[in-house]
């Protein structure tokens, strides 16, 4: 399987007798943008806390390129529901967290931080710290400090949740084209499904308590998509009829 | 299902003319509301839609004399708006629950204030708690709920003060997609049972041609009545008929939103 | 699976505990036996059968018990005066901006006194006897209590207040239903530092002035010589505060259900 | 703006009417001036005390000066050992289960309660005085860092571990500075209690200082030394805690948070 970046299998995960995660088995390719609807509260926590082996999973295995995950020797990049960017840290040394973290040199530090800073347009920002920031630009800081590390695989949770719906808009449509320049395989983790139909190559819905895979639905309506068109409201209820059920 | 709601064309409930607004700010001032003129009438479920930040939260706390008018008048049934008025109740866009009272404790909030005895407000507060389908959880604290019962412990504190408006400042902008489509169904079944004038703001076309008899389109900044819809569609409506798309379709085409997806690149 | 990480846990924190326990009586010892700390310190054995004989023999005029209810009782007199005057002052700085500028300038000026530095002027106007301990209690708290107050009733939720408004509540409604409960979080803020320093209040002022009470054992210890009675008024003087301030976390978790800090 | 000039107006006119008032109650006498000196006595008080040594041996600077040097270097060994220690007590378990209950039992006496003993190891000197501030600022520099570091937000942590962070780095670029307002926090209570328990052990035992000053004072009699030395006290506390504001203002980057 040569296309395959990212191989999820029979992943489970306890807590003493409360199965939290039940055997989840799925596979990325290179380069696509993976949307899963489904688990809330603490199965998608430890979901995407075992996929970046912040904790031990009780059985399965996760492949990144073919190799058992670490982030220590991958490329990971990790934006979340809740801000993070990191309070203490101005706009620059925040995009230059994970760089330095990953130990590169100083100059390749400046020039990656020059190029996301360019991407996410924070040029008049860089000695902003986040308290001073507006929220779009908070989660703007937070996408710059993820790409400019050049991920292998960015894992995306709700990451516009808290945003306004205008803000939402413009900011899903930025990271579209952020991912359509850098190649990034994604998955993208939310329980807006309007958000999942209008931004995946493929959805993958779970159930909750425990989290399970459902189905999977491959979306290939054409880019750049329409919210009110016919197919993109049917595929929408189709999605929400599926977790309905749950 | 009957569709057709017989709305009576009487005198309206609400009579707006001329209404603007102006903030002071440190330089200058900002005019957010430029000479509205709307009728409601009663027991209209009306949707103020617009994809704008400023103007429709401002009407709408004019309404509840949370904001002064800068020009114009506001009349509700035909007496001069000034200061809060009993007749208008308000959901919020956050929850805006008092966090020390329990469920039953915000929804009697308002008939406690104006005095009514214990018994008739918890056997008032007691209905609409039910109503919203929240019967059990009357001593809980809002801290224990989940966002979509917070909204509806929300509504039914709005509902129990009796007033003849509501005021919906974008209720269901918090919510995830699910919980959102079934608070939009709630709401209507809610407004059938229990016939009260509706204004509703919200900034999702959907969600406006979902529950609206009259969606009034307003401008951004500053805000001024672009055009008006009356929507006929029978209810429930549904969110894939062709009169639906089509209307949906045609106001997106109005408004900046993302309908069309055409700025993605 | 819980339950086994659990037991593994508990038994390492009361080992380690154990552990770090019987280190600290170890050094105590060593200390007295092999230096000249023995001299002037008892040994953990003489400090802890001092501290029970202290139970049934009076030192001064009273038991152990004796000389801390005394000194419970005069903190609980001034703690509480202090208390509801902060309170009271604090709310009305908070909630009216004209008792605000007239009063706030003046409390400035006190503010920054510790309660203790009180005491010398404490003793010229009143003289030495009760009413000046509770005195010196009182303004050990009360600015504490008053800052605290006042940054709860500045803190209220604009938003509450409007919703309350819009459902029909007067203005004094709007005061005893919204701005008294957002301000009890930050009251029992204040009601528990003001406790503590209470607490201190009345041992400097008991060294100071009394013939009784906590504070009194322990300079007494100091100037008889008997050092003993200053560890056991130091045993009970720690026991006391944590369960003082045990007392107060409890009724807060009672009467403070909906905070989120309680969850 | 115009409400706000209004409201300072009221204040200075409250604290002008203030002053008046106490100065006319004490001239007129219906306070006795032995009880309570006029301000402008307690003004020429303040400047005859600055280069005088009477009733107490010493002129104001020179207590002032005690005092201050007393304070500052017990307050600056108490953060000094007990941040690092609060922070590792956070961080390592071991470290915590081993000292969090010596640590309980301490914690709760009050840092007065260490004067006679401090007296009876170190006499009445400075190192006795020392000691209790040291025990005052020590105890709130730990529970601070402490529950600064245990307060650090789970997600600031996960991003720093999928980018590949060890352990080491987690504590240094993410636990101890999202700790950073708190151990201030930590300092400002600490700094309070420096200055409490200092005028306490002034006061009970020793030969210069703010509190000897003012208990010299009150045994003569000299009620007006006794107001100065109080107000002073007042205003060089509120002067040191200005200046650990400023601080924290130049260290903390990003404002406070929480």
């Amino acid at each position: 399987m040569p296309n395959e970046k990212v191989v999820v299998q029979n992943l489970t995960k306890s807590y003493g007798d409360l199965l939290v995660l039940d055997d989840i088995s799925f596979s990325v390719k290179e380069s696509e943008f993976f949307v899963i609807v489904g688990p809330t509260g603490c199965g998608k926590t430890t979901f995407l806390n075992s996929l970046t082996k912040i904790i031990d999973i009780n059985n399965g295995s996760i492949l990144l390129d073919g190799e058992a995950v670490d982030p220590r020797k991958q490329n990971l990049a990790y934006i979340l529901q809740e801000y993070s960017a990191l309070p203490w840290l101005n706009v620059e040394q925040n995009i230059a967290y994970g760089l330095k973290i990953k130990g590169y040199e100083k100059s390749v530090i400046e020039e990656r931080v020059e190029e996301a800073i360019k991407m996410v347009n924070l040029e008049n920002y860089r000695h902003y710290y986040p308290s001073e920031l507006s929220a779009s630009m908070l989660q703007r800081v937070v996408i710059a400090r993820a790409f400019a590390t050049k991920p292998d695989l960015l894992l995306m949770d709700e990451p516009y949740g808290q945003l306004d719906l205008n803000l939402k808009y413009k900011l899903e449509d930025e990271l579209l084209s952020l991912w359509q320049q850098t190649g990034t395989t994604v998955i993208f983790i939310t329980h807006n499904i309007e958000e999942a139909v209008y931004l995946s190559d493929r959805i993958l819905v779970m159930t909750n308590k425990p989290t399970k895979v459902k189905t999977e639905l491959i979306n290939d309506l054409p880019r750049p998509r329409n919210v009110a068109s016919r197919q993109f409201v049917e595929l929408r209820n189709e999605v929400t009829d599926l977790i309905k059920w749950w | 299902m009957d569709s057709t709601k017989q709305v009576k064309k009487e005198k309206p409930i609400i009579t707006m003319e001329r209404i603007s607004k102006t903030f002071q700010v440190e330089d200058g001032e900002v005019k957010v509301i430029d000479q509205i003129d709307l009728d409601i009438r009663e027991n209209e479920f009306l949707v103020l839609f617009g994809a704008g930040q400023c103007g429709k939260t401002t009407l709408l706390k004019m309404l509840a004399g949370l904001e002064t008018i800068s020009g114009g008048s506001i009349k509700i049934d035909e007496k001069e708006l000034k200061g809060f008025n009993p007749k208008v109740g308000m959901v919020y866009q956050t929850t805006a629950l008092f966090p020390w009272l329990t469920v039953m404790g915000n929804v009697e909030f308002g008939p406690k204030a104006r005095g009514i005895g214990k018994t008739e407000r918890q056997k008032k507060a007691q209905y609409y708690i039910d109503l919203v389908g929240l019967t059990g959880f009357e001593k809980h604290f809002p801290s224990m709920l989940s966002g979509g019962m917070q909204q509806r412990v929300g509504i039914a504190r709005a509902y129990c003060n009796d007033p003849e408006i509501i005021l919906m400042d974008e209720p269901f902008g918090h919510l995830d997609a699910q919980t959102r489509y079934m608070m939009e169904e709630e709401v209507e079944k809610i407004w059938q049972e229990e016939k009260r004038t509706i204004i509703f703001v919200t900034n999702n076309i959907e969600e406006a041609l979902y529950l609206a008899d009259r969606i009034v389109i307003l401008t951004e900044c500053p805000a001024r009545v672009l055009t008006e819809y009356k929507i006929d569609i029978p209810r429930p409506r549904s969110l894939v008929s062709e009169e639906f798309l089509s209307l949906r379709e045609e106001i997106s085409s109005l408004v900046d939103l993302r309908e069309g997806g055409n700025d993605a690149e | 699976m819980i339950n086994k990480t659990f037991t593994k846990d508990m038994r390492e924190t009361w080992m380690y505990g154990i552990l770090g326990f019987l280190v600290f009586l170890l050094v105590w010892q060593a200390a007295c036996v092999f230096t000249n700390f023995g001299k002037i310190f008892p040994t953990p054995k003489v400090s802890l059968a001092a501290f029970l004989q202290a139970f049934v023999e009076p030192i001064g005029r009273h038991t152990l018990l004796g000389h801390i209810s005394i000194s419970l009782r005069r903190v609980l007199i001034g703690y509480t005066l202090s208390s509801i005057t902060g309170i009271i002052i604090g709310l009305l700085m908070g909630y009216s901006k004209l008792a605000h500028a007239i009063i706030y300038p003046i409390f400035c000026i006190i503010r920054p006194i510790p309660g203790i530095a009180w005491i010398p002027l404490a003793i010229l106007w009143i003289g030495i006897g009760e009413p000046t301990i509770h005195f010196i209690i009182f303004m050990g708290g009360f600015s504490q209590m008053v800052m605290n107050t006042m940054d709860g009733a500045q803190h209220v939720d604009t938003e509450l207040v409007g919703v309350a408004k819009v459902l029909g509540a007067k203005e004094n409604q709007i005061f005893r239903k919204i701005v008294l409960p957002s301000s009890i979080p930050y009251i029992f803020t204040g009601l528990q530092t003001s406790l503590s320093t209470s607490w201190m209040a009345v041992l400097a002022a008991e060294m100071i002035t009394a013939r009784e009470g906590a504070g009194w054992l322990i300079i007494a210890g100091m100037q008889t010589g008997r050092i003993e009675n200053n560890v056991i008024g130091m045993i009970a003087i720690g026991l006391v505060g944590l369960i003082l301030a045990t007392l107060l976390r409890n009724a807060e978790r009672r009467l403070c259900r909906w905070t989120v800090r309680s969850r | 703006m115009k409400e706000k000039t209004k409201y300072i107006i009221i204040s200075i006119v409250s604290l002008i009417s203030f002053i008046l008032l106490w100065d006319l109650v004490s001239k007129s006498g219906i306070i006795s001036a032995k009880k309570l000196p006029a301000p402008s006595k307690l003004f020429e008080t303040f400047i005859y005390k600055l280069g005088n040594k009477n009733p107490d041996g010493n002129t104001l600077p020179i207590h002032i000066w005690t005092s201050l040097k007393e304070a500052l270097i017990g307050f600056f060994f108490g953060i000094v050992i007990g941040v690092p220690l609060g922070i590792s007590m956070a961080w390592f378990k071991k470290f915590d289960k081993f000292f969090s209950p010596l640590f309980d039992l301490i914690k709760p006496i009050p840092p007065v309660g260490w004067v006679p003993i401090m007296i009876t190891f170190f006499g009445i000197g400075i190192m006795s005085k020392v000691s209790v501030i040291f025990i005052a600022s020590f105890i709130p520099a730990v529970i601070n860092s402490y529950s600064g570091i245990k307060q650090t937000r789970e997600v600031h942590k996960w991003v720093s571990q999928t980018f590949g962070a060890s352990n080491r780095q987690v504590l240094f670029t993410i636990a101890i500075p999202s700790a950073g307002p708190m151990i201030f926090t930590g300092a400002r209570v600490a700094l309070n209690g420096s200055w409490v328990s200092l005028v306490a052990a002034e006061l009970i035992a020793s030969t210069k200082g703010l509190g000897y000053m003012i208990q010299t004072a009150r045994l003569v009699g000299r009620i007006d030394v006794v107001f100065v030395g109080v107000l002073v006290i007042g205003v060089f506390g509120a002067a040191m805690m200005e200046g650990l504001s400023f601080l924290e203002r130049k260290l903390v980057k990003g404002g406070r948070r929480s």
